[in-house]
């Protein structure tokens, strides 16, 4: 059950608005408090902050899997107002045991009656995307660590989703294919004019990709910062070493801690 | 489970003994009850313990196995024990009409027994019984099937004939307006020994004054049984609290002649003759039942039983 | 965006709205969810007893054949220390057998997990206990135990074991593979890798066999009078039943074979409350707010 | 450091010279494995039959208390024919009261796992299913369905059908709450999140579930005969088994206690091996190198 | 079952030495192929590479989780040659559902047979060193998920091991936990002798800890390069900004592309 309300279309560009949200999970510990936030159509925003300040509650909320115990949560699917136009990336893999990892890339596909052909193509396309079209036919316990993760981020991406979430997507990811990643998040983002909501723990990662970077504080989480990045995309090697980028770097930093 | 020696018992110091009944506590059983009621084991000597009977228990492998002293059944099944090599002897009969019949509904058109041909028939699967009466009438054409003590599949159809006990179905049914009429087997021509007391050759040859004391407590029970009819039905229902006391009434009334007639008129109660029991063993070899050579000393005794 | 700024809904507040309740907090859901999950059964079996009661009434069933529940009711109501007594007799045996099925099946399960010699060696084997017919060995069941609640008892073991001994070993063998090197890696022996790791892995699983095991528990006690008698005992429910239905009885039976029902549900509603309580800081099956 | 860098040991020629097999390579293992599990369970059948046999003769166990395994091979062959016949006939009655165990089970299970007003509805009464007496609803049965081969299948459906509604529910609600959570991101219908994700994590359950029903399916048909079968050419294991009780035939008795329990053992190894093979890609109890 | 073969300890400081080791799984996937490589007592080695291609095998070979399918595997538990003396932290929390945090944490304890007081106090202590005493009491499905990988953290280090292989312990914590961590795992690094064989993906983190970094390469799994990090310990920030921590960086991540 999706508690989330959608709103319908309107020619304001907001895909996500967060009003005034607490999270206490049963057990007590509060988990959010007080967050405001606005999220633009098309913009990429990343959230970062210490290890359990709230980070993955805050995106699941967002996404409409868990509900916040108080405040308000708008979210408006796409400028198509498909619903069926968002994915999530999760902190775990979160593959299923009994479908190979190409099966695992097509089931939203599935889930949305795509022809078996045309599924099986997008799937071997996205499987390339993160390059693990070698293992279409593998299951997911034959995969190491990162190798599921990146079969997780195929199939947020099969769908062409308006609206993608990504709960620390890399992270278990060596620097060479983390970049390749980037360079091929960043493309279809621009390309698709697709919103992303992005939670990592490099504040480099977050710099180097969003166009705002959300900053939380724990105990309880908060939100502390929200940091414009203004850099043009497409982004270049050349941004990661300019002075710009390691004054944002640290700002977030200091902010931090 | 009786210590001590067989001749060293008294009201004071009491022989255990455990009989094994065949069904759950019935008038056929009468004289048991009335002989544990009324004391008269009690001052025979015997401590007499009554183990209630059910629908698949094997009384036969319980005495040969030594667990109980005595155990209720039936003459054919004695012959069937006999044959398997279980050494097993009847001592006493409790009833010298066997009470099974096959009741049919009143109005359905079997006037004889030939013409069951062609009906549904409850009959408990394996009973000797029905293997000699198929046999001798040529019943080939029934439709068995298995009778798991409810009555319920016979009421429903009209045409279906049932297995029974004269003293018990005929009773039940009619207190369900049930309109039934019925061939008593041993009118067809078969008639083991019914409710027969059995025990093994080890007792026979180890305890044969507690086998006396027993029978001879017994046979008095009997007559206990019909002098005190009411008190001993109470503690049949007691045992068994299905049973209503006006039923038991009825049945005791039925069971009296299958006690006390035949035989037992003239040689008292109890009592078995070689002949009944070699035309049996006839039937049964006749039946396919028996393929052996069996001796019918080896079946029974009535060398126990007390002076008329 | 249609909705206004201003309004002050709560994603919560609207959850809570649809069902027309105040939202007063989650405690009152949790509340009425109880009082529905609790009303729906109770609902669901009057309406079936109504059916059952018009249906028999309209259709004019004979009472022998089907009785109506007003019939059960009234017999029930008559004989009823009797069923009473029976109901405690046959609750004795079950759950004795119950008792000492989950004990030996737990065990058997366990050795069988120790050592892949028993494995399978007994593997195969263990399901041979569920499918001897009892009637086959009853007379051996009798002459070693004695008639009566030894036998009754026994059988009702065996009738019950295999379940908790199939399911706890699918639990013990399904152990995360992780885990188990976890263990490893500590050196852990066998049984404290049994004890520490497959044993609580299992757990879930196990229960749901007890699930399974404690209405046969009941069933194989009623089937251990039948086949075993009653000895100098009083008779319980299997006796009941036999007598009832020789005599035509049936509402009476009715009335036995519900009392076993209600009986065997008593069983079952002890366990899955049981299960729930042990598992309800970390399975998913009992903490279940996704389903329920 | 002991061991010489000359020394040409590899780990894995270390396991095999130390179980005495020269390191041919990994499939010989698995083969040496095969034969060892299928002959462990041969052997200890033997050694039990041997005990069993030296038992009664050194014992002197009279044949009619306990048969000798050469007794009972000698009834088995003598009564060859009848008895293959009554298997035939349980067996095809116990296998269809299996299938239909399995679909209906299934279906009940589902739909209790779709609608959560069923499952509040009726999980307290499916239990009932298995602790009726079967005795007490026969005739209703026999009534119904007349005497015979469908009240026979009905009746082992009933009590066949438990074992699978239960652990397929353990499944389903078992199942991953993180992968619900990814179906409902895909606004996956509830029928889809059953088909595509709770069904495929349920298996291991359900066919957990399906071993238990294999053999109480057999028994099932086998008190099906006791109650509502017919005589001659067409009764079963049920009836012979009845019937040789009756006359004390214990040596065939026996016979028919274990062909059924052969059966309920084909029907039990089959549903293993279809689990093992459904299981095998991904099911830690099917892959399960770390314990065989 | 544990085939590695243990040596018996003899005046050497060699701690693991892997020879000619090759991994094939069973559906034909060659992981690991001609592996050398020999560990000293006392030494602190990371291991990076591309995903997949075969860390998290080659550390489970050591340890003894896993065979090789080929080749010699020799293990030195420790001076004291005490088996109970190696942890391992696994790439994924593996914690316990079923027990409280503190619970798992103590489980090494528990199956050593130490008494409960004490376990519990041990127990705590190493909580504490991931930041997470306040949690004892939680469950496992309560926590974030940089929670859950310090939970496991404090779990391989409460025995007070000998030897610890760690599979990318950090990769799921933000940069202030994680370096509050680095500090913590050097401190006790140093103080007890212990020996580390650490995966990471991050270069940085690889040069930082270790004094020796095995860059490896994938299809199938090699050692490519062996680079000694020759700055002597204890190290400090000023470490992480010197000319030579760059040219390390670079001299690996070079090797890695
Ligand atoms: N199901 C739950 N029940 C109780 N508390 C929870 C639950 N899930 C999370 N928490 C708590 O909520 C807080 C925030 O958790 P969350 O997973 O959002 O953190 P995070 O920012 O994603 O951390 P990380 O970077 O480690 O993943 C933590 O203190 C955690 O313990
Ligand atoms: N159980 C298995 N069966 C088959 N292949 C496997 C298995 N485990 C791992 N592999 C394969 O072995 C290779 C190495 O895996 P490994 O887990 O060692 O990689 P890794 O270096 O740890 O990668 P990562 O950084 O992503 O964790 C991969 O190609 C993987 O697909
Ligand atoms: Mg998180
Ligand atoms: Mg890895």
């Amino acid at each position: 059950m999706n508690t989330t309300a959608y709103l319908e279309t309107t020619a304001e560009a907001e895909a996500i608005r967060i009003h005034d949200v607490v999270k206490q999970y049963e057990n007590g510990t509060l988990a959010l408090s007080g967050i405001h936030l606005s999220i633009r159509e098309g913009e990429f925003v990343s959230l970062v902050g210490p290890s359990g300040c709230g980070k993955s509650t805050l995106l699941r909320i967002m996404a409409g899997l868990d509900q916040a115990t108080s405040g308000q949560v708008q979210l408006q699917a796409g400028s198509a107002a498909n619903k069926e136009q968002a994915s999530f990336v999760f902190q775990e893999a979160n593959l299923m045991p009994w479908r190979t990892v190409l099966a695992n890339v097509a089931l939203p596909l599935e889930i949305n009656g795509v022809p078996s052909e045309e599924r099986k193509a997008r799937a071997m396309a996205s499987l390339e995307k993160v390059g693990l079209a070698g293992y279409a036919n593998s299951y997911p316990r034959q995969l190491s660590g990162g190798m599921k993760m990146r079969v997780s981020i195929a199939r947020a991406l099969v769908s062409e989703p308006k609206l993608l979430f990504m709960d620390e997507p890399f992270g278990a990811l060596d620097e060479m294919t983390r970049h390749r990643l980037h360079e091929e998040l960043l493309s279809i983002w621009s390309q698709s004019k697709l919103t992303i909501v992005f939670v990592t723990h490099s504040v480099f990662e977050a710099v180097y990709l969003s166009g705002r970077v959300v900053a939380m504080e724990a105990h309880p989480g908060r939100i502390k910062q929200v940091v414009p990045i203004e850099e043009a995309y497409p982004r270049t090697n050349a941004f990661m070493t300019s002075p710009v980028f390691g004054e944002k770097v640290r700002l977030i930093t200091n902010t931090l801690s | 489970s009786n210590g001590g020696s067989s001749t060293a018992f008294s009201p004071d110091k009491p022989a255990k003994v455990i009989q094994q009944m065949s069904w759950f506590a019935q008038p056929e059983m009468g004289g048991h009850f009335a002989a544990l009621s009324g004391d008269i084991y009690k001052n025979a000597g015997l401590d007499v313990t009554i183990q209630q009977g059910g629908p698949q228990i094997s009384n036969v492998q319980l005495v040969a196995s030594g667990k109980v002293d005595f155990a209720m059944s039936q003459a054919d099944e004695v012959i069937l024990a006999r044959q398997e090599g279980i050494p097993v002897v009847a001592v006493y009969a409790d009833l010298q009409t066997n009470p099974q019949n096959l009741i049919f509904h009143k109005g359905s058109d079997i006037n004889k027994i030939e013409d069951l041909n062609g009906h549904n028939v409850y009959v408990a699967t394996g009973f000797p019984y029905w293997q000699y009466l198929a046999y001798k009438y040529k019943l080939n054409n029934v439709k068995i099937q298995a009778y798991n003590g409810s009555l319920a599949g016979f009421v429903a159809d009209k045409n279906a004939v049932q297995q029974g006990y004269a003293t018990n179905e005929p009773f039940v049914l009619k207190s369900q307006n049930v309109d039934v009429d019925w061939f008593l087997n041993a009118d067809l021509g078969y008639n083991p020994y019914g409710n027969v007391v059995i025990t093994t050759e080890k007792m026979i040859k180890e305890k044969p004054e507690v086998i006396k004391a027993y029978l001879k407590a017994t046979t008095e029970g009997w007559d206990y049984y019909y002098k005190h009819g009411d008190e001993v039905n109470k503690v049949i229902n007691s045992y068994n609290k299905d049973y209503a006391l006006d039923h038991l009434a009825y049945a005791q009334g039925v069971a009296k002649d299958f006690v006390f007639g035949g035989d037992a008129a003239s040689h008292g109660t109890g009592y078995m003759s070689e002949e009944r029991w070699t035309t049996l063993l006839g039937q049964m070899k006749e039946a396919g039942l028996v393929t052996k050579d069996l001796k019918i000393d080896q079946f029974y005794t009535n060398e126990f039983l007390p002076e008329k | 965006m249609m909705q206004a700024n201003g309004q002050a809904t709560t994603t919560s507040v609207n959850m809570m709205a649809k069902d027309g309740v105040p939202p007063i907090g989650g405690s009152t859901k949790k509340h009425r969810q109880l009082v529905y999950k609790t009303a729906t059964p109770v609902v669901f079996i009057l309406f079936l007893l109504a059916i059952w009661q018009l249906g028999v009434r309209l259709l004019n069933t004979p009472k022998y054949l089907l009785p109506a529940p007003s019939d059960i009711w009234r017999a029930a109501l008559k004989g009823f220390p009797d069923l009473l007594q029976a109901a405690g007799n046959t609750f004795a045996a079950a759950l004795l057998g119950f008792l000492l099925s989950v004990l030996l099946g737990t065990a058997v399960a366990l050795l069988m997990m120790a050592s892949k010699w028993i494995r399978w060696g007994i593997q195969p084997y263990a399901v041979v206990l569920q499918t001897i017919p009892v009637v086959a060995i009853a007379p051996l069941v009798v002459i070693w135990l004695g008639p009566g609640m030894n036998s009754i008892v026994f059988i009702s073991l065996i009738v019950a074991i295999f379940p908790i001994i199939s399911n706890t070993n699918l639990g013990l063998s399904s152990t995360d593979r992780n885990l188990v090197q976890l263990m490893r890696m500590y050196k852990s022996g066998t049984w404290t890798t049994v004890w520490k790791l497959r044993f609580p892995y299992a757990l879930p699983y196990m229960l749901g066999g007890m699930k399974i095991s404690s209405g046969m528990a009941v069933i194989g006690a009623i089937i251990g009078e039948f086949v075993a008698g009653i000895g100098g005992g009083k008779g319980g429910l299997g006796m009941a039943i036999t007598s009832a239905a020789v005599q035509m009885q049936t509402s009476f039976l009715f009335a036995c074979t519900i009392a076993a029902s209600l009986l065997g549900m008593a069983f079952y509603l002890s366990v899955a409350a049981i299960s729930h309580f042990t598992l309800r800081h970390w399975h998913e099956s009992a903490i279940g707010s996704d389903k329920d």
